[in-house]
């Protein structure tokens, strides 16, 4: 088991290095997938089967292919996308801060002792998961529903908007 | 494995999430950065469930995904309206919100 | 019904310009005819308010009138007020002045007259809640309000620098009162919460205490006093107000300051007042005489007028910080005599203003021969500015200077200097407008004062002479409020020495 | 209320004609010349009628003063000043002088103003400064006495500024106006040290600033202290600063030849009967303060002299007919004052009265010259006048020959009397000057008239053909007054000429210790110097004869030949342009270039004001430059917070 943890987080870990430095968005996108399929592995060890499903499902599955698709239809050209590599200082600067940040968040974190509480049986299956859904959180399901519907509008009516004018020529 | 080594990734993928919004002009890399923020809090949700022994964290986490579904959606549309309107992506690009220096 | 309307007279004055205000708003802006009527109406049934107030002024010491509710009990405020010999005169000086700017107003005014008399009711409401506030929180309260509507006024109605002149006044009078609220706040809490001025009179502070919270207010009130280093808001202001705006600045506001500290910062803080007496004397003094010497080197009529009024303040400020009776009532005597002329010199001001369109002393030369009538009554006020003996402003300043040499003998040698530049000034600046031939043949057309403008001037000119040949109807007033003022501050002197004795 | 009449009448006229005028200027309408002559002078003359009723028992003999106490005018605390008038022996004298001479003046300025656009003005304004005089000599209290003399000062300015087109006419009259002003701010300050003494000590409801009241405290003035120094000498210092002002002495005495701007009938009244004496009427009627106050009384002398000679020489060059009497009347007051300082009240007084009249007959006789002459006032243009204005030149001869001291006339006994007690108080430098004085005085007095009705006429063409002599109401006054400057000096025959002083015990002024002091010298002593002072006139006289017997040529060349000493003379000592260079100018570039500009413009206004300002909106855009638009930056802000909370999380 650990040793699928260690392999499962360092590749996270790396994909999500990854995301961040290639220069590429696609490259970087296609990394995330990566990053997200890692994660559902850990899930799976943390008895959260459904999640994992879901995360597959809707992360690595919906949103990075909206992801992609979006790249592909800007088509950005060639120099457009190789932007060039924020200066030196910065980056050292955010690798320090970024540790620093870590450092503190860690620190709080490894007071937390804790031996694992018992499992109930079937714990994280979809089926319990489904009947809390749809018992105790049934509100949020239902909001959630609308959310979605919402968001789905708006994001038909922000990018069909005929734009009444030219972008300007790109200089 | 006890939590804090689940808590330490999700840690870490918080943290690079974070350089990366800080680090990227590219408006697309900045937002996946910040996708993997949410997965960092979803894994610590999910952890914390674990070894709880109670679901509330995984549905917090199952709700966490539809919301981030729904905020790509919302995201990457207005990416689309800004690449339309100024033809590129780079946030340095879109500054008409500065401060007029001394007015 | 009588003695429902004396009970709360108080309330009639203060609020009937602010329903004539209100009144204003439900007419249409092109209906300037009846806009007119209403201002005047209200200003006019305000000043019959007040008479009320002066014929039955009983000559007994305390406030007369007195009004007192619970206001907001949360914050211990409660909605007193009241009248004694220092707040009367200056009420009265504030709705007299009134319906004269209105009645000169409506001649020269032209447009947006609405907002116009809009403005100068509420701040005329505000004015008169002010000198009537016996609760500090109200007091200040009507203290700020008066600012706003007197920086439309300057604002939307003045001329040249007019937005410049708006803001500086604003923010000059701003940064001091700020520093007063963090003394009343201060002060509140040492009274156990309570706003009132009679339960702040009983608070025993220590000298430290007290002369930070004497500096407080006396920045806040030498801003508007204008004292000699804060004084420079004062001539844009004037020059850039309009007419009635900078009659009733002249006229009321400037009081404020001076009423302020007679009210306020005198009685509250006695052992302050005794260490910090010498220099706000030798500053008001510095006042009169810089005032005085630079109103001389002026081109701009109403920037003379007002610094002239720096100068004249100061003599009033230094009758304050002598703080004999002799001295306290000449000061306050003086506050309504210095309202009473320069508010009529720049009516007069006003008055060549709407004819040529010009203040400035060089565009003018030998008019008297066109207009003798206007030169007449011009003359009567310069003369009453430089405290001829037998007007009212020479009334005012034997008592200031007759009490203050005692005191502060060196100040008051100096500030006698400030007569001779007061006459210099003025005589200069007659003599240069009036005298000599004809400069331009421009001037030739000058039409004399019509019917309207020699009804705005004759209640002061009327006043002038009464002031200043009969006083004592308002000197007896004004004494009993000056003896329990000296008294106080006197014993609390006392009680502190014999103190540091013991000690 | 019969003395409140003297001054109501006068102030009635003032607001008749004074509505009259104005009235009819708005309304275009013609003066109505009868109404305002009979308001003007009629009034005036009833008020000199009553004041001769009330006068008559003084001058019998009575002793009681009248008092009339109007209304309370202001009272606060313990301080009361009562509006309140006192008539006594020297306040009748005063009223006699002011109403007589001034009604006399009123019917003369009916001829002299005849074609004057502003002639109702002119006698509104002249009853005014009759109210004035009158208050000011009648008032039992020092304050009344400082209403009357600011009141007067008033008056003074709206009389000269008259022609006020003319620009240095209105600017004599401010100039007038301040100096005088400059004086009265002494006097205040006299007031206010009087107050400050008698204050503390006065009684419930003591008037304080009465004159007997003041008199009966003085054992506690003498006393005292103002500021270290002994409080009668303060007091009596800064009232006599007052004096100088408003009678124009050394340093103040400016203002008094440029009023000549004013109409002649202005300057006879005002600037040589009545206003310029306020000074030393205050003296006299203060005559206990200034007992007790020996310095000042020495100070006064030594003023008054150096006066006298001061004005009397620049009178000897002077061209314009009322130039030289106007520096004659100052000269004339610095006798009184002589007088005073050596503390011969009752002289002063006595020189006061023969000078009211014989300067104003001078004054209205120079005025019928120009009136005649159609405004024209250079003596170099005039000369043999006598054939073409008989009464002028004699009523001017016999006023010539008083003022210049000649025995049978007024002034000789006023003026020797006062150089006799200068003489006996021992002050012989004083006298000396007093002596030359006299010479100086003599000298141009004749030197005017010959120039002006004797010897070859220098009169133009056109000015010569409508020479005509003044109207009958013009010439009466000059008339009245050159008998009255003839006989009045037999009022004060001295003993040693077999007289018994009439004036002098009459008024008795001053304590008696000044008196006694004079006696011991013998009577022969003062016999020689009466002598003495005759023959000086008379050397001046035949002087003056052979000098300008036959034209100018002869003394132009003798001018050339001493040309510095005669400049200095003619531009009087450059007094003007010094006051102008040490006082004027540097004034108003301080308030100019310094106060103005420097401390108000730059230093509060920029440098405070709005270099603050801008300050605060420098540190608000520097504080903006942060917020750049770029997504980056303001995520790394957020970032930067989080650390930085963090941080503090962990560390404590």
């Amino acid at each position: 088991m650990t040793i699928l943890f260690y392999i499962l987080s360092a590749l996270a870990v790396l994909s999500a290095v990854a995301v961040i430095s290639f220069r590429q968005p696609v490259y970087s996108a296609l990394s995330l997938v990566v990053t997200l399929f890692s994660l559902a592995g850990l899930y799976l060890t943390l008895h959260a089967e459904f999640l994992a499903i879901i995360q597959i499902l809707t992360y690595a599955g919906a949103i990075l292919i909206l992801f992609i698709f979006i790249i592909m239809l800007l088509n950005l050209n060639k120099d457009e996308l190789k932007e060039q590599t924020p200066a030196l200082w910065r980056r050292i600067v955010l690798a320090l801060l970024g540790g620093f940040l870590f450092a503190g968040l860690w620190w709080g974190v490894k007071k937390l002792s804790g031996d694992s509480a018992k499992l109930t049986e079937g714990f994280g299956s979809i089926a319990s998961s489904g009947k809390l859904l749809f018992t105790e959180y049934v509100l949020a399901f239902e909001i959630s529903g609308i959310l979605l519907t919402v968001a789905l509008i708006g994001a038909l009516v922000l990018a069909k908007r005929r734009l009444n004018y030219l972008p300007e020529e790109k200089n | 494995m006890s939590i804090t080594h689940y808590l330490t990734l999700a840690i870490a993928l918080f943290s690079i999430g974070l350089i990366g919004v800080v680090l990227r002009r590219n408006l697309l890399v900045a937002f996946m950065s910040i996708e993997l923020m949410l997965n960092g809090a979803n894994l610590s949700f999910i952890a914390f469930s674990r070894y709880l022994g109670d679901m509330q964290g995984q549905m917090a986490a199952f709700f966490i995904v539809i919301l981030a579904a729904a905020e790509a959606a919302v995201g990457l549309a207005i990416i689309v309206l800004l690449f339309r309107r100024q033809g590129s992506v780079q946030s340095s690009v879109f500054q008409n919100l500065k401060d007029k220096v001394g007015v | 019904m009588f003695n429902f309307f004396d009970q709360n007279i108080l309330n009639f004055v203060i609020w009937t310009p602010l329903l004539g205000a209100l009144l204003l708003l439900t007419i249409p802006q092109k209906q300037n005819l009846w806009i007119k009527r209403i201002a005047l109406m209200t200003v006019s049934l305000t000043f019959l308010f007040s008479l009320h107030l002066v014929c039955y002024f009983k000559s007994s010491s305390g406030y007369q009138f007195e009004i007192f509710r619970p206001w907001i009990p949360a914050i211990g405020a409660y909605y007193a007020l009241g009248v004694d010999g220092f707040s009367l005169w200056l009420v009265l000086l504030a709705t007299l002045l009134m319906p004269i700017a209105v009645l000169f107003s409506m001649g020269s005014i032209k447009e947006k007259e609405k907002s116009f008399y809009f403005n100068l009711l509420i701040l005329e409401t505000a004015m008169l809640g002010t000198l009537c506030a016996l609760d500090v929180f109200l007091f200040y309260l009507f203290w700020e309000a008066m600012l706003i509507p007197m920086y439309f006024l300057i604002g939307i109605f003045g001329h040249g620098r007019k937005v410049y002149a708006a803001i500086k006044f604003f923010i000059f009078t701003l940064i001091g009162s700020v520093l007063m609220l963090l003394a009343i706040v201060y002060l509140r809490q040492e009274a156990e919460g309570s706003f009132l001025l009679d339960h702040w009179s009983l608070l025993a502070l220590s000298p430290q205490v007290q002369g930070v919270l004497f500096a407080a207010f006396a920045l806040a009130f030498a801003i508007k006093v204008p004292l000699f280093p804060l004084h420079t808001w004062l001539p844009d202001a004037h020059t850039e107000a309009p007419t009635a705006g900078s009659m009733i600045l002249a006229g009321v506001l400037l009081k404020m300051g001076t009423y302020g500290f007679v009210r306020f910062a005198i009685p509250l803080f006695p052992d302050a007042l005794l260490v910090a007496k010498p220099w706000i004397a030798t500053l008001a003094v510095v006042g009169i005489v810089y005032g005085a010497l630079v109103a001389m080197v002026q081109k701009d009529m109403k920037r003379l007028v007002a610094y002239s009024s720096i100068s004249h303040l100061g003599f009033v400020m230094l009758g304050l910080m002598a703080l004999t009776p002799q001295a306290v009532t000449g000061a306050t005597y003086q506050m309504v005599n210095h309202g009473l002329t320069s508010a009529g010199l720049f009516l007069m001001v006003g008055m060549l203003y709407d004819r040529t369109h010009t203040r400035l002393i060089a565009d003018y030369g030998g008019i008297a021969k066109q207009v003798p009538l206007y030169t007449f009554v011009f003359l009567i006020l310069t003369f009453a500015s430089i405290a001829l003996p037998g007007t009212n402003s020479f009334v005012g300043e034997f008592l200031i200077l007759s009490g203050s040499l005692k005191e502060l003998p060196y100040q008051t040698i100096l500030a006698t200097l400030g007569v001779i530049f007061g006459a210099v000034y003025m005589l200069w600046m007659v003599e240069r407008v009036f005298f000599g031939p004809l400069k331009k043949d421009s001037l030739k057309g000058l039409k004399d004062m019509n019917w309207r403008e020699v009804l705005c001037v004759l209640p002061i000119i009327l006043l002038v002479v009464w002031m200043g040949v009969k006083p004592n109807f308002f000197l007896s007033k004004i004494e009993i409020a000056t003896q329990t003022l000296t008294e106080t501050v006197q014993q609390n002197q006392l009680a502190k020495q014999s103190l540091k004795l013991q000690k | 209320m019969v003395l409140a009449w003297i001054i109501l009448l006068p102030l009635l006229g003032a607001l008749i004609n004074g509505y009259h005028a104005l009235s009819c200027r708005l309304r275009q309408q013609k003066v109505i010349h009868g109404m305002v002559n009979f308001v003007g002078v009629g009034l005036p003359f009833v008020a000199f009628l009553i004041a001769l009723s009330q006068g008559i028992p003084f001058i019998l003999g009575a002793e009681e003063p009248i008092r009339e106490n109007l209304f309370s005018w202001i009272s606060v605390g313990s301080l009361h000043i009562e509006a309140g008038l006192y008539l006594d022996r020297l306040s009748t004298l005063m009223v006699l002088i002011i109403t007589g001479v001034g009604t006399l003046i009123h019917l003369y300025s009916i001829g002299y103003m005849k074609g004057d656009s502003g002639y109702a003005k002119y006698f509104a304004y002249l009853n005014l400064f009759l109210t004035s005089m009158l208050i000011l000599v009648l008032g039992d209290n020092l304050l009344l006495l400082f209403l009357g003399w600011e009141g007067v000062g008033l008056c003074s300015y709206l009389l000269i500024g008259f022609w006020f087109e003319d620009k240095a006419k209105a600017q004599a009259g401010k100039k007038a106006f301040i100096v005088n002003r400059i004086g009265d701010v002494g006097f205040l300050l006299g007031i206010f040290a009087l107050g400050v003494l008698l204050l503390p000590g006065a009684g419930e409801n003591a008037v304080i600033f009465n004159f007997e009241y003041i008199e009966s405290q003085i054992g506690l003035i003498t006393v005292s202290k103002v500021f270290w120094l002994s409080a009668p000498f303060i007091i009596t210092l800064f009232l006599f600063v007052g004096a100088t002002g408003k009678s124009a002495q050394i340093p103040l005495y400016v203002w008094l030849p440029d009023a000549m701007a004013g109409p002649t009938p202005v300057s006879a009244l005002i600037h040589a009967a009545t206003m310029v004496t306020a000074g030393v009427y205050m003296i006299a009627r203060m005559d206990f303060l200034f007992d007790v106050a020996p310095e000042t009384l020495h100070i006064i002398a030594i003023i008054g002299a150096s006066t006298a000679l001061f004005a009397a020489l620049i009178a000897m060059v002077q061209t314009d007919i009322k130039k030289v009497l106007a520096y004659s009347t100052v000269s004339q007051l610095g006798y009184m004052f002589l007088a005073m300082g050596v503390g011969a009240y009752a002289y002063g007084v006595f020189h006061l009265m023969t000078h009211a009249f014989f300067k104003a007959c001078l004054f209205l006789g120079s005025g019928s010259v120009i009136h005649a002459m159609s405004g024209e006032q250079d003596i170099r243009k005039m000369g043999g006048l006598k054939k073409a204005l008989p009464i002028t030149s004699m009523t001017f001869l016999i006023a010539t020959m008083t003022i210049a001291g000649l025995p049978p006339f007024a002034a000789f006994f006023s003026k020797d009397h006062i150089l006799w007690k200068t003489y006996s108080h021992g002050h012989p430098i004083l006298w000396v000057m007093g002596l030359l004085a006299a010479f100086g005085t003599a000298f141009y007095m004749f030197r005017l008239y010959i120039l002006t009705f004797t010897g070859k006429s220098r009169v133009s063409e056109e000015a010569k053909a409508h020479l005509h002599e003044s109207p009958f109401n013009m010439t009466f006054a000059l008339i009245v007054l050159a008998v009255l400057s003839a006989v009045a000096g037999f009022l004060g025959l001295p003993e040693v000429l077999g007289g018994h002083d009439w004036i002098a015990h009459w008024l008795h002024l001053g304590s008696n210790a000044a008196e006694a002091h004079g006696a011991s010298h013998s009577h022969t002593m003062e016999l020689l110097l009466m002598g003495v002072s005759v023959a000086v006139a008379t050397f001046a006289i035949l002087l003056a004869f052979v000098l300008y017997r036959n034209g100018l040529e002869g003394p132009n060349k003798r001018a050339r030949a001493m040309r510095p000493l005669h400049n200095l003379l003619t531009n009087k000592f450059y007094v003007d342009e010094i006051y102008d260079a040490c006082v004027v100018r540097p004034i108003y570039y301080l308030s100019q270039s310094i106060l103005f500009t420097v401390i108000d413009r730059k230093l509060i206004d920029e440098v405070l004001v709005n270099r603050s300002g801008r300050f605060l909106a420098w540190l608000g855009s520097c504080v903006s430059r942060i917020q750049n638009g770029f997504v980056n930056r303001y995520a790394f802000c957020f970032l930067l917070a989080f650390a930085l909370m963090l941080g503090i999380w962990v560390f404590n």
